[in-house]
């Protein structure tokens, strides 16, 4: 049973990224750092896609986690990384919980520009407060871990344990939810609203449900990032870091917690190579990209994993 | 005849030939070239009047550089005789992406530093990384203060001055010119830059002459592109003096607007960075207009060999007369070349005198190898250094942020051209704060204040 | 015996149009009860305000005594009344079982409002087996729903109706869109199945031989009203019946959505 | 002096723009329920053409009034060229694919025709200022507006009126209002709609040009222009209803007033008035303010 399987192959790959911290390259270790943040906030992707739903304003909570990772380092005096994770997840949580109300009754098209006028109304919140540095943003820096100062090479390490922990748990704890009844419901709705009604199961709270663990997971995503880039600003917030998200999600896949994650290493390799060798059409790499993954994979590239392994392609996309 | 010389004029004489001439050869077999890092926009609303420049600028100046063309005290080839190859890398993204890319150009591509960054946020971003990376880097022309005021580092250096400047000058020379104004507005795009580049100026303003009434302050979003609300604001404000901080497609799509509205006809335009639109829109600036290149930067400049060679390898280049971004970038390749060569020569000044010990080669050898990174740091700190722009002096920020004086001037249009005239020199002491002093503070103290 | 379903001057308009007027039924527990009329008469106006899907403008709807009229599909579902659909609404993307076992896990995951008459037997996957045999679905287990032939659909569609554990189960045009020789086939798979759990059923059809083969009792619609009911061989041969709704069958109704 | 009449010139000249810029938007998503970012991109070739074309044509200094054909024909030229090889050459395989994955596709595709045109003109900024200020001034209010702005009022107006007679009184836009409410139907009943979306999308795509071209010789056009405006336009549809003519009209006139206003007497609020309007309208009304509830048949 898929149960036991994926867990355990979720503890081994976090405890193989652990072992390999210390030997790996640096740029590796910003490399998974940078992926596992990202491919947090995807997870949160997923959930929202098993429901059907797709948001473009998504960075509404990875940027409201980083802010709030940030304040709780900068100005409440908690430079510690499982503080600043902890506050990034509540202000998510306590956002969400209430847009959630809201967003709950909208659907495709619609539940999308909905999130994208909140996104943009943070991000002009955002812009306006120059005691939080306005469009520069400001520096993080967390200086302990559960209590326990780290610098130099320590800190390095640090960071990058607690997001790979971070992104295990989260992973490990969402594929325990999305197997469980509750979680299953997600699927239903996507295919059939009425049915779940007639069923006896509440879609709206359900729909509710999953976007507040959606954002709860951004919000994580974005304090992670905060730690590992050490500098906010509104640009988290801003619609083409939601496009990514959703980008990064329709890449992957939706068929196991590992797509997301999985998908975000091989986007930031493709980002970052393409930034290297082609700086002046980047931009074009990743159009061709996106537009080949939706030609050739549209289950994401999960899917291709589940084709290897000659399952039928439990992956779909949004909507 | 050399047992006559003192071992250090020997050692200077020496420096000079070797480095000229031999040092390339001694070197052969340890290091063969440097790799700078450059970061500029590529796309972006920023890549026209800034990122591109800055790069044809920067390609040029190295090109330069390693044929050994550039006039005195810099024509050594290369750095230290060591030619340079660019790894050019776009600064679109965000500060997020960008600390991941500046950790792949330090850590897969290894350049030995990183000249870069137009954005503030990716300044304030990259500094720490640099930091925690200990390599050096030289950021070219982002203004925001914050980055030495809030912190200080090791391994940054910023070789152009900050923005506040840019604001103090303007003030001074338009109180200068015109004493009378009482009503003035501002059109500053709403981001970090254009917020801060209103509030440094209002600031300002309201110190030297309390009297001033602000009528208007529009704050259009970045990228606007249509401004026919903000013109009839600022028309029904009727203000003596209208500032803005627009640059860019911005500031040429509001000029295009507000010109035919005769928006300028009854005020004073000042536009702080205002000069690389000169060329461009001859006949929409209105004659009169205050404008700055944020520094003594192309007109302002003076004539001098170093500004006729800045000159001719950017028209050589881009085919047009270099912008302040160009001169920018000219201030931070020779900041690093400067200070390089001068912890080379002191390496070679303090190795024994040749012949007290029986290795020669191995003296030779080891005095003539390349400086490391952190006797490069050690002569960049508080380094003062000659640049198309004039004297450049890293005196803030415990040495890491230049100061330069600044000059504003007032436009005329004639046959064709827009020519800049009246044109006020202000002094660095003048219109920077003393070191350890926050912009704001230095401004609102009425520019008294002083590092307790 | 007990009436579990007690409708009582229900009465619903679309603008101009009457669905029902004064619509009284009530049902006995256990009862097999067909719905007949022609397109528009109202039986699945009825269908939908049982099962909260319309709410009546007037009348009273008691289910086992209590007060349901208005109440949301989802709470009288809870309560134990289910419907299947004369357009299955299936999980498309889900394998048959877990078309079902979304059901039953609802159930199971239960929580407040649930009946204790839903309460499952045995594990979620055993209540699955047990729906999948009792409906000749075990061989189709692992296939994607959207993709089965239309009988099997209807199939699933009802299944997953009763998989709940609904007292009440009211079926719209089971037979509508299946083969002439499959229909009495999947008739008598479903009764089987509904004898079984002793659930009360009410269901709309428009074949005759299906209802006459398989009801007790029969109510006639007409312009959203009842003009007739009682056992078949009564209601069938009454005048008005025979002219307005024997007289002239409507074919079924094409699929025009999934 | 009163600022209401500025406050409402303003709105207008500003909705105007707003509407020709959103107007092909709302029609392709009507007819092919497709969000299309490319929008921008199209939007950005319509200004860059513009540039090269007017500015060519006065740089030979034929007839300055020319130079408003060369306006049209450049948005006539990304319309036919770009619409047809987008549609043909990408967008016909993938209408198989959910809503939200052509959005993405269109996003894909927005990301490559940014570098095309980088590539195709540089990252200088590009004017050619003289349309705008060719037809003298007029007064409101005593404030001063190029007779310009009076063009775009009218391309705004006409483009709506053609559009909605096109709709509303010919077959071929009896047919489209048939695709967009019942795609299978309608083809059932025998209309093309292969060849219906194609015609859709160039025309969606000529309007697209058409608002670059009209708002060109009023700004720089620079890298990035087109980012700038899809949003916006996103904000205008979607407040009026996605799909709808009259609601892209009215969603125009909505956020050019509240912005207009808010530069006069708030500007502080510029910068996220549209998106708060934008928030406020969905809240009130789920689907945009013109928009048709769809009944489910159970």
């Amino acid at each position: 049973m898929s149960v036991h399987r994926t867990s355990v192959a979720l503890v081994a790959a976090a405890g193989a990224l652990l072992a390999l911290g210390p030997v790996i390259p640096n740029w590796a270790v910003s490399l998974v750092n940078v992926s596992l943040g990202i491919g947090v906030v995807v997870l949160g992707m997923m959930v929202l896609m098993r429901t059907g739903l797709v948001s473009f304003g998504h960075g509404l909570y990875y940027c409201l986690g980083a802010y709030a990772a940030g304040l709780a380092s900068n100005r409440f005096g908690a430079p510690d990384m499982l503080a600043m994770v902890a506050g990034g997840a509540l202000a998510a949580l306590l956002v969400s919980a209430v847009l959630g109300l809201l967003l709950a009754k909208y659907r495709e098209i619609f539940f999308a520009m909905l999130s994208l006028a909140f996104s943009m109304i943070l991000y002009g919140l955002l812009v306006k407060s120059a005691d939080l540095g306005s469009t520069d943003g400001f520096n993080v820096h967390a200086k302990s871990i559960a209590g326990f100062a780290v610098e130099g090479d320590a800190h390095r390490l640090g960071v990058y344990s607690v997001i790979v922990i971070t992104a295990a748990l989260c992973a490990l704890l969402l594929d325990a939810y999305l197997r469980s009844h509750r979680g299953r419901l997600a699927e239903a709705i996507r295919d059939n609203e009425l049915r779940v009604e007639y069923m006896g199961a509440s879609v709206f709270a359900t729909v509710h449900l999953n976007y507040v663990i959606s954002a709860v997971l951004a919000g994580v995503g974005g304090a992670l990032m905060a730690i590992h880039i050490g500098h906010i600003d509104p640009e988290m917030t801003y619609w083409p870091q939601s496009g990514e998200f959703v980008f990064i999600g329709i890449l992957s896949g939706t068929g196991s917690v590992f797509a997301p994650l999985l998908g975000s290493v091989v986007f930031e390799t493709v980002r970052s190579y393409a930034y290297e060798k082609s700086p002046d059409t980047w931009q074009m790499v990743l159009g061709v990209t996106m537009l080949m993954v939706i030609v050739f994979l549209p289950g994401g590239l999960w899917s291709l994993a589940s084709r290897l392994r000659g399952r039928p392609d439990s992956a779909r996309t949004g909507g | 005849m050399i047992k006559a010389m003192k071992p250090s004029r020997l050692a200077a004489a020496a420096t000079a030939i070797v480095l000229a001439l031999g040092a390339p050869v001694l070197m052969a077999q340890q290091k063969t070239s440097i790799k700078v890092g450059f970061v500029t926009f590529l796309s972006g609303p920023a890549a026209g009047p800034f990122g591109v420049p800055a790069r044809q600028a920067a390609e040029a100046i190295v090109e330069s550089l390693n044929a050994g063309k550039a006039p005195a005290p810099y024509q050594i080839k290369g750095i230290g005789g060591l030619p340079l190859e660019l790894v050019v890398i776009d600064e679109a993204g965000g500060a997020t992406k960008q600390v991941s890319e500046y950790r792949t150009l330090v850590q897969r591509q290894e350049v030995d530093f990183v000249i870069g960054y137009i954005g503030s946020g990716d300044c304030l971003a990259i500094a720490p990384v640099a930091e925690e990376l200990k390599k050096l880097t030289v950021f070219f022309d982002c203004g925001t203060p914050r980055i030495f005021e809030e912190a200080s580092y090791k391994y940054v250096f910023r070789t152009r001055p900050h923005a506040t400047m840019d604001a103090v000058a303007a003030t001074l020379y338009l109180l200068d010119n015109r004493p009378a104004v009482k009503r003035i507005a501002g059109i500053n795009q709403n981001y970090a830059y254009g917020q801060d580049s209103w509030n440094d100026f209002e600031a300002t303003i309201k110190v030297l002459k309390p009297e001033v009434e602000i009528v208007t302050s529009q704050m259009p979003k970045f990228g606007a592109g249509q401004y026919g609300a903000e013109i009839s604001a600022l028309a029904g404000a009727n203000p003596d003096v209208i500032h803005s901080s627009l640059w860019g497609g911005d500031l040429e799509a509001f000029m295009l607007q507000a010109q035919p509205r005769d928006l300028f006809k009854k005020n004073i335009l000042v536009l702080v960075a205002g000069e690389p639109y000169l060329h461009r829109l001859p006949g929409k600036i209105p004659d009169g207009t205050v404008v700055g290149a944020r520094g003594v930067n192309a007109v302002f400049a003076a004539d001098s060999p170093l500004k006729r060679w800045l000159t001719d390898l950017y028209k050589a280049k881009a085919g047009i007369e270099p912008n302040y971004p160009a001169y920018s970038v000219a201030n931070a390749f020779l900041g690093v070349k400067a200070a390089w060569e001068k912890a080379a020569a002191k390496k070679v000044g303090s190795a024994i005198p040749m012949g007290a010990n029986k290795n020669v080669k191995e003296e030779m050898e080891k005095a003539y190898a390349p400086p490391t990174q952190e006797e490069v740091i050690a002569m960049f700190e508080k380094l003062s250094f000659d640049t198309p722009s004039g004297k450049v002096q890293m005196s803030l920020g415990k040495g890491h942020q230049a100061v330069t004086g600044t000059a504003y001037g007032t436009t005329r249009f004639e046959n064709g051209v827009v020519k800049v005239g009246n044109i006020k020199y202000y002094p660095a002491e003048r219109v920077n704060p003393p070191e350890g002093v926050s912009s704001l503070d230095w401004i609102k103290s009425g520019f008294r204040a002083t590092a307790k | 015996m007990a009436v579990i379903l007690d409708a009582r001057g229900l009465e619903k308009r679309f603008g101009a149009v009457t669905a029902a007027s004064n619509i009284n039924v009530s049902v006995e527990q256990g009862a097999i009860v067909g719905l007949i009329g022609s397109n528009g008469a109202g039986k699945t106006t009825f269908l939908n305000m049982v099962t909260g899907y319309l709410r009546p403008d007037a009348g009273s709807i008691l289910f086992d005594g209590r007060d349901i009229t208005g109440q949301k599909p989802r709470r009288i579902t809870q309560q134990g009344i289910c419907r299947s659909f004369q357009i299955p609404q299936l999980y498309n993307s889900m394998s048959v079982a877990e078309n079902l076992m979304v059901g039953v896990g609802i159930v199971a995951s239960g929580g407040r409002g649930w009946a204790a008459s839903n309460a499952l037997d045995g594990t979620p996957e055993q209540a699955v087996s047990r729906m999948l045999e009792q409906f000749g679905l075990a061989g189709l287990r692992h296939r994607q729903a959207g993709l089965l032939p239309e009988g099997t659909r209807k199939l699933l569609d009802i299944a997953m109706a009763m998989v709940v554990r609904p007292r009440v189960l009211l079926l719209d045009e089971p037979t509508s869109g299946v083969s002439a020789d499959e229909k009495f086939a999947l008739m008598d798979m479903v009764m089987a199945a509904v004898r079984a759990m002793q659930v009360t059923v009410l269901f709309v059809e428009h074949d005759m031989e299906v209802v006459e083969r398989y009801v007790q009792r029969i109510l006639a619609f007409y312009e959203g009203r009842i003009i007739a009911d009682g056992p078949p061989a009564e209601v069938l041969r009454d005048v008005e019946v025979r002219r307005f709704v024997i007289g002239e069958q409507d074919p079924p109704a094409g699929d025009r959505h999934a | 002096m009163s600022q209401i009449p500025a406050v409402l010139a303003d709105a207008v000249v500003y909705a105007s723009w707003l509407f020709v810029i959103a107007v092909g938007l709302t029609l392709i998503y009507g007819v092919m329920k497709i969000l299309n970012i490319a929008h921008g991109s199209l939007y950005a070739l319509g200004a860059y053409s513009a540039v090269t074309l007017a500015g060519g044509w006065l740089a030979k200094g034929y007839a300055p009034l020319g130079s408003y054909a060369m306006l049209a024909l450049a948005a006539l030229l990304v319309g036919l060229i770009a619409g047809p090889v987008i549609e043909r050459g990408l967008l016909r395989f993938l209408y198989a694919k959910d809503e939200i994955v052509l959005v993405l596709v269109t996003y894909a595709l927005f990301l490559i025709l940014e570098d095309a045109i980088k590539l195709t003109w540089g990252v200088d900024p590009m004017f050619v200022a003289e349309p705008y200020a060719l037809l003298g001034n007029f007064e409101i209010a005593g404030l001063t507006y190029p007779t310009y702005t009076l063009v775009l009022v009218a391309a705004a107006i006409v483009v709506g009126l053609a559009l909605w007679w096109a709709l509303g009184f010919t077959r071929s836009g009896k047919m489209l209002l048939a695709v967009i409410h019942d795609r299978e139907m309608s083809a059932a009943m025998g209309v093309n709609v292969g060849l219906t979306y194609f015609v859709t999308f160039t025309i969606g795509a000529f309007l697209a040009a058409l608002g670059g071209a009209l708002t060109a010789p009023t700004i720089s056009v620079v890298t990035g222009m087109g980012a700038e405006v899809i949003v916006t336009a996103f904000a205008v549809v979607v407040i009026g209803g996605l799909g709808s003519l009259g609601g892209a009209a009215l969603g125009a006139v909505i956020v050019g007033l509240v912005r207009s206003a808010a530069v006069h007497y708030q500007p502080e609020l510029e910068l996220f008035s549209i998106y708060l309007v934008m928030a406020a309208v969905l809240i009130a009304r789920p689907k945009g303010l013109f928009s048709g509830a769809e009944v489910r048949k159970i």
